[in-house]
């Protein structure tokens, strides 16, 4: 078995259920991988991890990320995109906004760093938030909750469970996907070292993952789940519940391309036409070497399809 | 004017009031500090429930303790992560920070050529430096040692140096003149002279030490099992639990005063015999 | 210890070396107070106007020489302007007045201990207690001083407690001598010397100086021998 | 033995020795911290050649440099920012320190009482309770001033508290015989007593106020105009604009050296009339 | 100033306050370099083996009385143990072996001078210099010290150097004396005091000893004059 790492973006949650559930019904183990699972949290930096050889995958947010990195010159390249929509939406209180374009109105929104840096910037110059607009989210609700006129970050599959259990109220949701941010989300990025000496790996790592999320979400989640608590004993079962409930909602994982193409899968079409968006919107320079940026040698086998059909008894 | 012996009956009223005062200070002592704290606590709950504060942002007082008690087995393995890392990183700071001190003030030369890089370790922000921090160290727990250590290191390194250079000029002379070897003055004189400042360079570094390695534990992300108390404020923070969150706050806070006291009672020990600043004094 | 003092007294407390007269001082000075007996204060003059030399100069080290002896005036609410004339004057009685400036770390002990005794001296307090204030000084600086101390008393009135290891200075100086003896510190006689004031140079080389001394000295000698 | 008048011309060798030790002290003073710097960078940039570390991890200091040069302005611009939080809050520290230190020595029921609370505020994890900050103060600059004025205010409360109570016992009593008033005894004779102790506080809180700012910067996130080098350090860790953020790191470590030279100096010139610690010795 | 010394000499510094005596001592000891002119060393003797007497009691407050006086021996590396006998003996010496255990802040002035004059003398140096070692101490133990000096001397062979400001006990201690005039600091007058040790206490009522007192006094008297 060849040892490798993953580092994910957050602790241990339903939203790394595919990855988790590979590892836990030995889906890599299969294919030859020995997968350890890095947790991040809000102030890591697994990606330095990767930089430096310390991971061989890491979980990116969306493809910003990763074009900074062919902007800088930095070998890194997407392999498969697990979440085919970005699951970040911002909340507000009941009946405040009626439309994504009015959430610029609210005097504070709560958004993390990374946001701040990424989809933020695209609803500067796409709608004309502001950057005074913007508090910090240090993943506490709290302060949100307190403010009526407040509006604030979060995965469609966590934040509004939280809220709606200790706030009591059940938070509009606004979709930054159904906006125009149309990127892939939960992005699996290597060394193009990788690639080139282990492709093997990388196959495998691509594919496994992509079962492992078909298994999640259409057969018994059970052993990944356990796996989830035991690396993160404050995670409830009813959140888990519900994340996967939400997921399959609003097709997080599993919509458009992947239905056809097999969850994981990316598109030129789809990139360029989130790349052109970000230009025009002067989030991103212009002139990118796209073909840096990701390889779809990987994650358009459609590996998990007879997973799920099977799974779906289809 | 007369001083006169003792008359056995006759006790003055200054006399009187002397004693009270005494015995007044003795029980003001305790029962201050505490009937502060119960005011605080009661401040606390009045202002949550005059400005109807809801639990989620700040919980009242009861809840927090009831939430303390219930959740005591998790936070208490959480404190114990995080003491120890406490404890270590303190440990290193004062080795460090003295050894520093010491190398510095045995030439100007090294002083002057590496004091710097002492500040700049100070001012550098461990979020920013942890991740290269944790690619090149593979422990987890050097890791966070390193970072705990950088924030709590400085204050014993600065006021270290500041007391080894304090020491009685005419009893450096004396060392001199009696032909002291470089380590004995160290040892005989300028490391008891520095005591003092020590001593008070430590109660600053304990509490950083304890800051120190709950941002070390934020940065390092010990996630999962065997993870501190940083890591069960950011957990509860996420999921609302703002009343353990609190009691994990709470646990901190209650951790720092412990270190200080105990360092006080530490240097007061120490000091006692003969340094103004822990003197006896009457009146 | 029984000890009364009379307004105007000029009394020397003599006694081998740790045997309390620093302590005394302290007592009288309302620093320490007793763990038994008392100490009555009459003619209203309490501990207010009060000046004292310590057996240590005890000068502040950041304070200049002349902000050192402005010291007692200025927690008078004093401005230097309005008193300067008083400091330089007491500074000038122990042979300082070039020093105004200079800092306690650069001066000689003798010099540090003369401000010491500017300082107590700079308010005209009524009430002098001095703790082996020229013990540091040559025979003709403290010759000087003697004469300057008693001048001061004859024209203020003031009362003055005197600690010395000098026998001569203290029969020359005082009409009382309390000889102590040590370990319990307690008073082991009494001497009056009635040459009345003022006393110049020529007494020091009088029958009835010398007749003083000598009892005083036996006295000493009585109290060590005790102490032994 | 014999002292002898000076001749003139019989300068012997031991005095000669002297002379030239002096004069190498004077020239190494400063050429030797320059070659520590010299070497420093060399050993930077060797350690990224021979190790091939790549430049999105630890770049060269060429390239460090050539950034900072390139994006001075926008450097600058943020560290000005920085830098104003940075000496408001120091400012307040001072203030907020000393004062609570004056208030704690004129009473040991205020000091037994209130004490815990200033640890407390120490060992508090300024990431947990900023938000409950920037709930109930609105102002964006008051906000981080009072992030920073937290991490950087304690060295100053405990050193100066340290100070103020070391005055010599013989001088108190003086004081005392001479019926000073409280706040003259505070005034004139526990301040500067307790002068080198606060300075050495301040040195400590010099860099805590930098490292606070930038604390307070990362968590109130001023994003977009007049956002400082906590900013800038993120905005180019997630752009993996490494060169720059390892140049903001530096205007950081240069600004803290800047800093505590600066104090030092003010230092040096508050005690050098008097204090052991700073006055200059033959030998 | 020009100063041989002898092996065996007894010198003593006589001159007002601040004419520069600790200075001179300082210089002798090492501790200051001269701005000008040269210390010459013969004998080999060098600054090693040295015991001093500050004008201030200079202890280390953290440490007891026997620790202090342990100090020398403790620099040569002498564990406590083998040079108890030593300790004891100089504290004996000064007449403070009830306060082993005593640290400094308890003692009184004189006391605390005792201690460092123990500290002096506990490793038996071939050179002592002492800056007004007893101006602290009552007449009787002055004089008891005087006598313990003088034989120590007689035993060692030491040579010393001694500040004081009593003629008197410049006269009854040393061969010679140099009175120093202040302001540059110069010495103006040698005396020698040609009496053979040892002396006993009937030398300080002998007509030879009042000559030179007087002699002394002169002299003392005319550096102030030149001074002033
Ligand atoms: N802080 C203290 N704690 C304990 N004992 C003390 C303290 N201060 C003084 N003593 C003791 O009290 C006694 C009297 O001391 P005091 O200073 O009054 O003596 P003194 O007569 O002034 O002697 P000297 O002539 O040497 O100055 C001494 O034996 C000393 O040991
Ligand atoms: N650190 C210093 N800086 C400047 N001047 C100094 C310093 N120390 C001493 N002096 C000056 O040097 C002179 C000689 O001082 P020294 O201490 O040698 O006098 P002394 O003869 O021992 O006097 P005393 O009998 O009062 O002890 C004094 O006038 C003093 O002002
Ligand atoms: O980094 N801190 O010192 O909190
Ligand atoms: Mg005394
Ligand atoms: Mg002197």
């Amino acid at each position: 078995l060849e040892a490798v790492s993953f580092g994910t973006n957050w602790v241990p949650q339903a939203e790394h259920g595919g990855y988790y559930q590979a590892v836990a019904d030995g889906t890599y183990e299969a294919c030859g991988l020995d997968v350890t699972i890095v947790p991040g949290g809000p102030q890591v930096n697994n990606r330095a991890l990767l930089m430096a050889g310390k991971v061989d995958f890491h979980m990116a947010g969306n493809l910003l990320l990763p074009f900074s990195a062919v902007e800088q010159g930095i070998p890194i390249k997407v392999v498969a995109a697990h979440f085919q929509k970005e699951p970040q939406v911002i909340l507000t209180h009941p009946g405040k906004v009626g439309s994504f374009e009015e959430l610029k109105t609210l005097p504070k929104l709560f958004i993390g760093d990374n946001g701040y840096q990424s989809y933020y910037q695209w609803m500067i110059t796409e709608f004309g938030f502001t950057a005074e607009q913007r508090v910090p989210y240090t993943f506490n609700p709290a302060p949100f909750i307190a403010d009526p006129e407040s509006g604030q970050q979060g995965y469609v599959t966590s934040e509004p469970f939280a809220i709606e259990r200790e706030g009591g109220f059940k938070p509009d949701i606004f979709v930054i996907a159904d906006a125009g941010f149309n990127t892939y989300a939960t992005l699996v990025e290597t060394m193009q070292d990788t690639i080139d000496e282990k492709p093997e790996v990388v196959k495998c790592f691509v594919e496994g993952s992509a079962i492992g999320w078909a298994n999640y979400l259409y057969g018994d989640p059970t052993l990944a789940n356990a796996l989830i608590q035991e690396q993160n004993p404050e995670m409830s079962s009813e959140q888990i519940a519900y994340s996967i409930e939400m997921m399959k909602e609003f097709g997080i994982v599993d919509s458009g391309d992947s239905l056809e193409m097999g969850i994981g899968a990316m598109t030129d079409a789809t990139i360029t036409s989130f790349y052109d968006k970000m230009v025009d919107s002067g989030v991103i320079d212009a002139g990118l070497d796209l073909s840096q940026v990701y390889t779809l040698d990987f994650a358009n086998t459609g590996a998990a399809l007879p997973v799920k059909k099977t799974l779906l008894g289809e | 004017m007369s001083v006169t012996p003792e008359t056995g009956l006759v006790v003055d009223r200054e006399e009187q009031a002397r004693a009270r005062r005494l015995r007044n200070e003795r029980i003001g002592r305790w029962v201050l500090p505490i009937l502060v704290v119960v005011l605080t606590v009661y401040a606390w709950d009045r202002i949550c429930v005059i400005n109807e504060i809801p639990h989620y942002i700040l919980p009242r007082p009861g809840l927090v303790l009831e939430t303390l008690i219930k959740d005591f087995p998790i936070l208490l393995s959480a404190l114990l992560v995080t003491l120890q890392t406490t404890l270590l990183a303190l440990a290193v700071a004062v080795l460090g920070g003295v050894g520093l001190a010491v190398l510095f003030t045995q030439s100007k030369f090294i002083e002057m050529s590496f004091y710097p890089y002492a500040v700049i370790l100070q001012v550098t922000p461990i979020v920013s430096i942890a991740p290269l921090i944790f690619i090149y160290v593979d422990s987890k727990i050097a890791g966070l040692l390193i970072c705990a250590w950088i924030v709590a290191f400085f204050p014993i390194l600065s006021n270290t140096t500041l007391g080894l250079n304090s020491a009685d000029h005419n009893l450096r002379d004396l060392f001199k003149i009696y032909g002291a070897t470089r380590w004995q003055r160290l040892r005989f004189l300028q490391l008891p002279s520095a005591l003092p400042y020590f001593l008070g360079g430590l109660r600053i570094a304990g509490g950083l030490a304890l800051i120190g390695s709950v941002v070390a534990e934020y940065v390092a992300g010990t996630g999962g099992i065997g993870s501190g108390l940083a890591f069960t404020i950011l957990e509860a923070g996420y999921r609302l639990n703002i009343p353990r969150m609190f009691a994990a706050l709470l646990l901190i806070a209650g951790t720092g005063v412990v270190i200080f006291m105990a360092l006080s009672f530490l240097s007061h020990m120490m000091l006692r015999k003969w340094h103004e600043s822990a003197l006896k004094r009457e009146g | 210890m029984s000890l009364q003092v009379r307004q105007g007294d000029f009394i020397s407390l003599l006694g081998p070396s740790g045997c309390g007269k620093s302590t005394a001082l302290r007592l009288i000075a309302g620093l320490i107070h007793p763990t038994a007996g008392r100490i009555d204060w009459s003619g209203g003059q309490g501990a207010g106007d009060l000046g004292v030399v310590f057996q240590e100069p005890t000068l502040m080290p950041w304070a200049t020489v002349a902000q050192n002896v402005w010291l007692p005036l200025r927690l008078r609410g004093k401005s230097y302007g309005a008193v300067k004339d008083d400091v330089m004057e007491a500074l000038r009685l122990v042979g300082l007045e070039k020093f105004l400036t200079a800092y306690p770390r650069e001066l000689s002990g003798g010099m540090k201990m003369r401000v010491s005794i500017a300082r107590a001296l700079v308010t005209r307090p009524r009430l002098i207690l001095m703790d082996e204030p020229f013990a540091a000084l040559d025979e003709i600086t403290r010759h000087k001083l003697n004469n300057d101390l008693l001048q001061l008393r004859a024209k203020t009135g003031c009362t003055v407690i005197f600690v010395t290891h000098s026998v001569f200075e203290s029969v020359f100086l005082s009409n009382r001598i309390v000889v102590m003896a040590a370990r319990p510190g307690r008073v082991i006689r009494e001497l009056e010397v009635n040459q009345p004031y003022p006393r110049g140079e020529e007494y020091r080389t009088s029958a009835d100086y010398a007749a003083h001394c000598r009892e005083a000295s036996d006295a000493l000698h009585a109290a060590m021998g005790e102490a032994a």
